[in-house]
């Protein structure tokens, strides 16, 4: 048995440059502090690489099936015998991808920020944060138990916050880091209460013993029912809400285009590539329960992911700020993932959508990542986040230029780019499942291949702007992790997943079925064309389309109000018509019942304190009748 | 051993003699004249215990020797009070107690 | 020497010494000596209670010491401590020691502040270490006492109204306690031999329910009033806003926790009939608790009284928990009291500082602090995220031993509150970036504020040894938890027999 | 009736009428003077019991001392010629009645108590006697309360110095 204890090294190299950058950053030059930030992770990158081929290729099969690994555990917190927190590292395929995935973009955008942070204040903090944050998230994918994962998901979620909010100075993201925490906050509670009722019903934590589809847990826990519904289902959907926050699920989305706010890198790390997929992991993690305990919960993933990609991908159509575009063009790749495992059943073929989710998850990555890091590199030379004052951008930035169509090409899933396969397997599993679904996530490829080669066009192409000073590509340590992600994103599709990542840890046999296939290429180069055609060159085009959509359009481009309706629950019900109430209350009837008590007091001896008159036979003639009534009832009356 | 006036003659004649200084003790404003009323009340008890010692208990002088203290107690008395009183003079200009009750409440 | 006196001579020694002080200067080094050397005590008492437990010796109280002091009511100087007494007098060391650091600008009538304050924690540790229910009342009484002063001297904006008002509560509250007492004193021997104050004497009586029924009310009320249950609780928000920084400190660190100490060691542990029977009124009303002073938080603009609310919810949530009767419940209301005690001390702390700086306590006329003041911003940002629960820092660890314990009840009504109760996590994280996001972040407001300087020796000292403190538990939890697990089991044996 | 009877009357007359006299008399000094006369009667009685000594202690010291104090401090503090004012009806009303209840409810006792007179001889109260017993210590000694009551005569009579002194100021 080979061991895997160093595994703990992973985690524990981004927590041990945290404290040290965090403590002792400032003591450094910046540059001093972003490579040693850097350096650190580069150790995590190549142990993961080493764990993964470790795990995948030596590491002997159970039965065929990759095992699952307990490397490390050990007992953090004991609730009772059986419920107890630990920490420890579990590998199993999905973990290990992970390990994969957020070494490596982390180890990309702390390469990139050395240059693309250069002389921003606060710079060692910056990479400390992001250390932090690797080390919650990488926390989390390890996580031997559902409550370990629960900690590094409230750990991921204040690294995003602090992330966010990196610009302090700027009210526009202190809001936003708020929001974010503050949705997602509340997102968890749902995932809490979700591992309270699995607590209750299955008497452990433990992913191996909850997850075992033959386990007691599993078959105990659907039988009790509430309102309806299985207390496992109940269970499941809570957990998943705490997905949804994460992974900006519909109606819990609203706080991701804000995230925005932040550094650029941040959101291809946090916002792109690796935490907003942690509720898509979560369900992966927890999909046996969800396909045997709780199909009504899976459903609901399922119709929710739809919905959200396509929400999205409308949306994503009418934004100008680039940012925005790819924050919601990643709820809707989110959202395939989601719907992906929501029509999976589980084991074999009938794991498709299980394999499917994950391996866009790991296709999504790069070049999402890639996408964002070129976005990092265009504000880096031009100064703005609108494409309206940009264009014609491709002499300037080559490289940027190259990698941004390669990542375009991978995420409208045109052969032979990374997106095409994964997403091909994410529809074939659909149609198979669901046809209303898979429709709908047709139409969602071609409006997403659409809106991004919108957005290439309008940044790269188009009329020139007049720019203040020249822009220029950026420096090396920029481009080469946009080359690097690059290339990830035109070869992570040939990764073979089924054999490596499925729902039973059993490889099993899958092949492009070309049904599926040729109508998602010709909808993409559909959207590819319609966008050429309305973006290459300056048209009046797009303005005419608005007009013929008219009070849609208008919807769509204010994200369908859903931060207005938010801003009413929260502003409006909650601080207007709870919290003020709640406060007067406190004031004027609970305390007010207080100073009554002290006012009733007051008032009676206010009014008793006139027999103190200070008359002195007053006194007297009180004492003498009081002695003879005293002396009456004592000798004769109380005898009698 | 005395004889011809029964002991409750003399107690009788005490409590009015008692009575009649707590109505003057009740009544007088002047501070001077309450003080009489006080030595009023002190006599009466005087002669009370004077009769008891002598018609109950006539081989004792304990009641004589507490009508001695109690004289004694009452100079004492008389003169602070005639102290404070005179002190109160100078400062008020009248010795009206329905007048003095600054330390009221 | 005996350990657990020593808790009570060496407050009283500091005072003493304080007495010959000479300036300002020579109180301030022998306060520090002194709390210096009682933290120092605290830690050679946890781990001498360590090696003790780990030798195997399982009484249900170790040191036990006991004299008799007054022989006809059969009133005994009876100290001992178990688990939780040990992890209390830890977090009170800790809480005081920051304390004399966090006074340390105290200039005016010095001497006298300083003893008042060591005066009133001499009561708290005398509080956690006494066994008998008289000697337990008598330090009570001085724990509250010198707070009148300490607030009504010291303190700012509308202080004798608040302090009276504490005050006053708080007496009412020790009324309602004295009657409890004398109840149990009176029937602490059914069997009609001597009555006696002693908590483990009359833990093994069975007092008849329904005078059990008579008199929980008024033990529960009783501590429930310093523990701020609703609706006894609107001392606190006035209280420690015109208290001075050490008073609100200790007060909200340390003194709350006696309630929620008392409730659970005399209310439950000696009426466990009465506990069962009436918890259901007093969850909803801690349930209430937890949420209203969340949202109560939310609107406050002054930071003490936001504070303040957030301790009315954190302590709610305490008493609930007690209030659940099972281990892990429990477990995580003394997990809670401490790490609430020391979190909010922090607090205290830290906005005493701020105010110190900005002469204002309003959030909304402050801003950008974190770029003049970066030392004291941080350690804000941190107490904060420990507060609304972040894994890492002691809330965390406490607030899910809570919930999970209350959860395993098998009836929808103990879930239900627990759901309710979980909820409030959200609020206090509203009220929290609420707070961090107006007073720390964004623009400074006003110029004067550039001129600020960030923290001094002493504030560094003593907002380290909190943080310290709040992460070491949230880091490493498991010691704590056994610590106290080790004194929960005679409690929860003879509940569970009850309930039986 | 015998002279002791006629003795008692007479004095018992005397107390009462001057009694009543003192504390309704609305000239100050006049009721001053029949307070003399009430504490002389008084020492009749002592006289008439034989209890010389008492007898002359009452005239020297209350007839004597005391009065003729009160009579200076009227004389300090008071306009000789005017009237004191007249107390209010109410005031005399429930004063009268408490005196009246107060009294009555001690006569009636009184009357309704047998005492038993004793018939063992008197001891002699020469002044021997009761020198004697004054400063012995053992039983029916009064040599404390002879020290204490010295002592308090003493505090009195500073704090009264004390008292009515000026201040400077």
């Amino acid at each position: 048995m080979i061991n895997f204890s160093y595994t703990v090294f992973i985690v524990l190299i981004p927590l041990i440059f945290f404290v040290l950058l965090g403590f002792f950053g400032n003591k450094f030059k910046p540059l001093v502090s972003g490579i040693i930030g850097t350096s650190g992770l580069f150790i995590s990158f190549l142990l993961s690489c080493y764990t993964a081929y470790q795990y995948f290729f030596v590491v002997p099969k159970i039965a065929g099936a990759f095992p699952k690994l307990i490397a490390y555990n050990t007992v953090w917190l004991r609730f009772t015998d059986t419920l107890h927190i630990d920490l420890g590292v579990l590998l199993d395929p999905i973990s290990v991808m992970m390990l994969i995935v957020i070494t490596t973009v982390s180890f990309m955008v702390h390469l990139y920020s050395i240059g693309y942070m250069k002389g921003e204040k606060g710079y060692e903090r910056f990479f400390s944060f992001l250390s932090l944050f690797t080390f919650s998230m990488l926390g989390l994918v390890i996580a031997t138990n559902i409550f370990q994962m629960y900690i590094f998901w409230e750990l991921v979620g204040v690294s995003s916050y602090l992330l966010i909010g990196f610009y302090y100075e700027k009210d526009s993201a202190v809001a936003a880091s708020k929001k974010a925490f503050i949705v997602t906050r509340f997102a968890d509670l749902g995932f809490l209460i979700g591992i309270l009722i699995l607590s209750i019903t299955t008497k452990t934590f433990d992913f191996i013993s909850l997850t075992d589809p033959k386990g007691p847990a599993l078959q105990q826990g659907s039988s009790i029912l509430f309102l309806g519904l299985s207390t496992m289902t109940w269970s499941m959907i809570f957990v998943f809400m705490g997905g949804a926050g994460k992974s900006a699920m519909f109606p819990l989305h609203i706080w991701l285009p804000d995230a925005m706010e932040g550094p650029t890198p941040v959101s291809a790390l946090i916002h792109a590539a690796t935490m907003v997929v942690a509720g898509v992991y979560l369900v992966a993690r927890m999909f046996p329960i969800f396909v045997i305990s709780a199909p009504a919960a899976l459903t609901v993933v399922a119709y929710v992911g739809a919905f959200t990609s396509l929400f999205a991908a409308v949306i994503a159509c009418t934004q100008y700020d680039i940012k925005r575009v790819l924050a919601y063009s990643t709820m809707s790749q989110i959202g395939y993932m989601m719907l992906a495992l929501g029509v999976s059943g589980y084991g074999g073929h009938e794991g498709l959508g299980y394999m499917a989710s994950m391996f866009h998850l790991f296709t999504h990555a790069f070049f999402k990542a890639l996408l964002f890091l070129c976005a990092g590199a265009i504000i880096h030379a031009v100064h703005t986040n609108y494409m309206t004052e940009m264009g014609g951008l491709r002499k300037h930035l080559p490289i940027t230029h190259l990698t941004f169509l390669i990542a375009c090409f991978a995420i409208a899933g045109i052969p032979p780019f990374a997106g095409f396969f994964s997403k091909d397997e994410i529809l074939a599993a659909a149609f198979e499942n669901n046809k209303l679904l898979w429709a709908v996530e047709y139409a969602v490829a071609g409006i997403t291949a659409f809106y991004m080669f919108r957005l290439y066009y309008r940044i790269f192409w188009g009329k020139e702007q007049h720019y203040s000073h020249p822009p220029h590509e950026a420096p090396l340590v920029m481009t080469i992790p946009l080359m690097l992600l690059a290339v990830g994103a035109i070869l992570a599709g040939l990764v073979p997943f089924q054999n490596l990542v499925t729902s039973d840890s059993l490889p099993f046999e899958n092949h492009i079925e070309l049904g599926i296939a040729i109508p998602s290429i010709l909808i993409a180069l559909l959207g590819i064309g319609i966008a050429t055609i309305f973006y290459r060159k300056e048209t009046n085009l797009p303005q005419k389309i608005t007009r013929t959509l008219g009070s849609f359009y208008t919807a769509a481009y204010h994200k369908f109000y859903f931060d207005e309706l938010y801003l009413f629950i929260t502003k409006k019900i909650l601080f207007d018509r709870v919290s003020t109430p709640v406060a007067w209350f406190d004031r004027h009837i609970v305390d007010g019942m207080m100073n009554g008590v002290s006012y009733v007091t007051n008032s009676v001896s206010g009014r008793i304190k006139g027999f103190q008159s200070g008359q002195l036979q007053q006194y007297a003639w009180v004492f003498v009748s009081g002695a003879i009534a005293l002396a009456l009832a004592f000798i004769y009356l109380w005898t009698l | 051993m005395f004889e011809g006036v029964p002991l409750t003659w003399f107690l009788i004649v005490a409590t009015i003699m008692f009575f009649i200084g707590i109505y003057g003790f009740l009544v007088r404003k002047n501070l001077i004249t309450i003080l009489m009323s006080l030595e009023l009340i002190l006599n009466s008890v005087n002669i009370n215990f004077v009769a008891f010692n002598k018609l109950l208990y006539p081989q004792h002088m304990e009641g004589m020797f507490f009508t001695v203290f109690v004289i004694a107690v009452a100079a004492a008395e008389a003169s602070v009070a005639i102290a404070i009183i005179i002190n109160i003079y100078r400062r008020l200009i009248n010795i009206d107690v329905e007048r003095i009750d600054e330390m009221k409440y | 020497m005996d350990n657990l006196t020593l808790f009570i001579i060496i407050p009283l020694l500091t005072i003493f010494g304080i007495l010959f002080c000479r300036d300002h200067k020579q109180v301030k080094i022998v306060s520090a000596i002194g709390m210096s050397l009682q933290l120092i005590n605290a830690g050679i008492l946890i781990t001498m209670f360590l090696l003790q437990r780990a030798a195997g010796n399982t009484d249900m109280m170790l040191f036990v010491k006991d004299v008799v002091w007054y022989p006809s009511l059969n009133i005994h100087y009876f100290v001992g401590v178990d688990g939780i007494s040990v992890a209390m007098i830890g977090l009170t060391s800790i809480v005081i020691f920051a304390g004399i650091f966090a006074s340390w600008e105290v200039k005016d009538l010095s001497k006298e502040f300083f003893i008042s304050l060591i005066f009133l924690s001499s009561g708290v540790f005398g509080f956690f270490i006494s066994l008998d229910l008289f000697t337990l009342f008598l330090f009570y009484e001085v724990a509250v006492i010198p707070m009148y002063l300490l607030i009504g001297i010291w303190g700012t904006g509308p202080r004798h109204y608040s302090a009276m008002k504490l005050t006053l509560m708080l007496m009412g509250g020790s009324a309602l306690i004295l009657v409890g007492l004398l109840g149990l004193y009176f029937h602490s021997n059914p069997s009609g031999g001597p009555l006696t104050f002693s908590i483990p004497a009359i833990s093994l009586v069975h007092i008849p329910p329904d005078v059990q029924r008579f008199f929980f009310p008024f033990l529960f009320v009783g501590f429930g009033v310093l523990g701020a249950l609703f609706p006894f609780h609107t001392w606190s928000p006035d209280g420690h806003a015109s208290a001075p920084t050490a008073v609100s400190m200790l007060h909200a660190g340390v003194l709350m926790k006696l309630g929620g100490y008392g409730c659970f060691r005399v209310a439950v542990f000696l009426l466990p009939d009465a506990a069962h029977q009436l918890a259901w009124i007093f969850i909803i009303l801690t349930t209430i608790s937890v949420i209203y002073g969340a949202f109560g938080a939310i609107w406050q603009k002054d930071l003490k009284y936001i504070n303040a609310y957030s301790s009315v919810s954190h302590c709610g949530l305490v008493l609930f928990a007690i209030l659940m009767f099972n281990k892990t419940a429990m477990n995580g209301a003394i997990l809670q009291m401490i790490s609430h005690g020391i979190m909010t001390a922090l607090f205290f702390a830290l906005i005493g500082m701020i105010y110190g700086r900005t002469h204002t306590r309003y959030i909304n006329e402050m801003g950008g602090l974190m770029k003049v003041m970066p030392f004291l911003a941080v350690c804000y940002v941190i107490a904060g995220l420990a507060s609304l629960g972040l894994p890492g820092f002691s809330g965390f660890v406490a607030e899910m031993t809570i919930f999970v314990g209350a959860f395993q009840h098998n009836d929808v009504f103990h879930r239900v509150v627990t759901v309710i109760a979980v909820s409030s996590i959200v609020v206090t994280a509203v009220y929290i970036l609420r707070v961090v996001g107006m007073l720390l972040l964004g623009r400074i407001k006003n110029d004067h504020y550039l001129e600020i300087t960030d923290a001094k020796w002493y504030e560094k000292l003593s907002t380290g040894v909190l943080i310290f403190s709040i992460t070491a538990i949230g880091l490493a939890p498991l010691w704590l938890s056994e610590l106290i697990n080790n004194g929960l089991g005679p409690i929860i044996d003879r509940l569970l027999v009850v309930a039986h | 009736m015998t002279t002791n009877q006629f003795m008692f009357f007479l004095f018992a007359t005397i107390i009462v009428v001057f009694s009543v006299l003192t504390v309704t008399s609305r000239r100050i000094l006049r009721a001053a003077t029949f307070l003399l006369f009430v504490l002389v009667s008084t020492a009749g009685l002592y006289f008439m019991l034989k209890f010389n000594f008492l007898a002359a202690i009452q005239l020297t010291l209350y007839a004597g001392g005391i009065v003729v104090l009160i009579i200076f401090s009227i004389l300090l503090t008071s306009q000789i010629a005017e009237k004191l004012e007249q107390p209010a009806l109410t005031k005399k009303i429930f004063a009268g009645l408490a005196a009246v209840i107060g009294a009555s409810l001690c006569i009636y006792t009184i009357l309704l108590y047998n005492f038993i007179p004793s018939n063992l001889p008197s001891i002699g109260t020469n002044v021997d006697t009761i020198g004697q017993a004054l400063i012995s210590t053992g039983k029916y000694g009064y040599a404390l309360p002879f020290e204490v009551i010295s002592i308090l005569l003493l505090s009195a009579m500073i704090g009264s110095i004390i008292v009515a002194k000026k201040r400077k100021d």
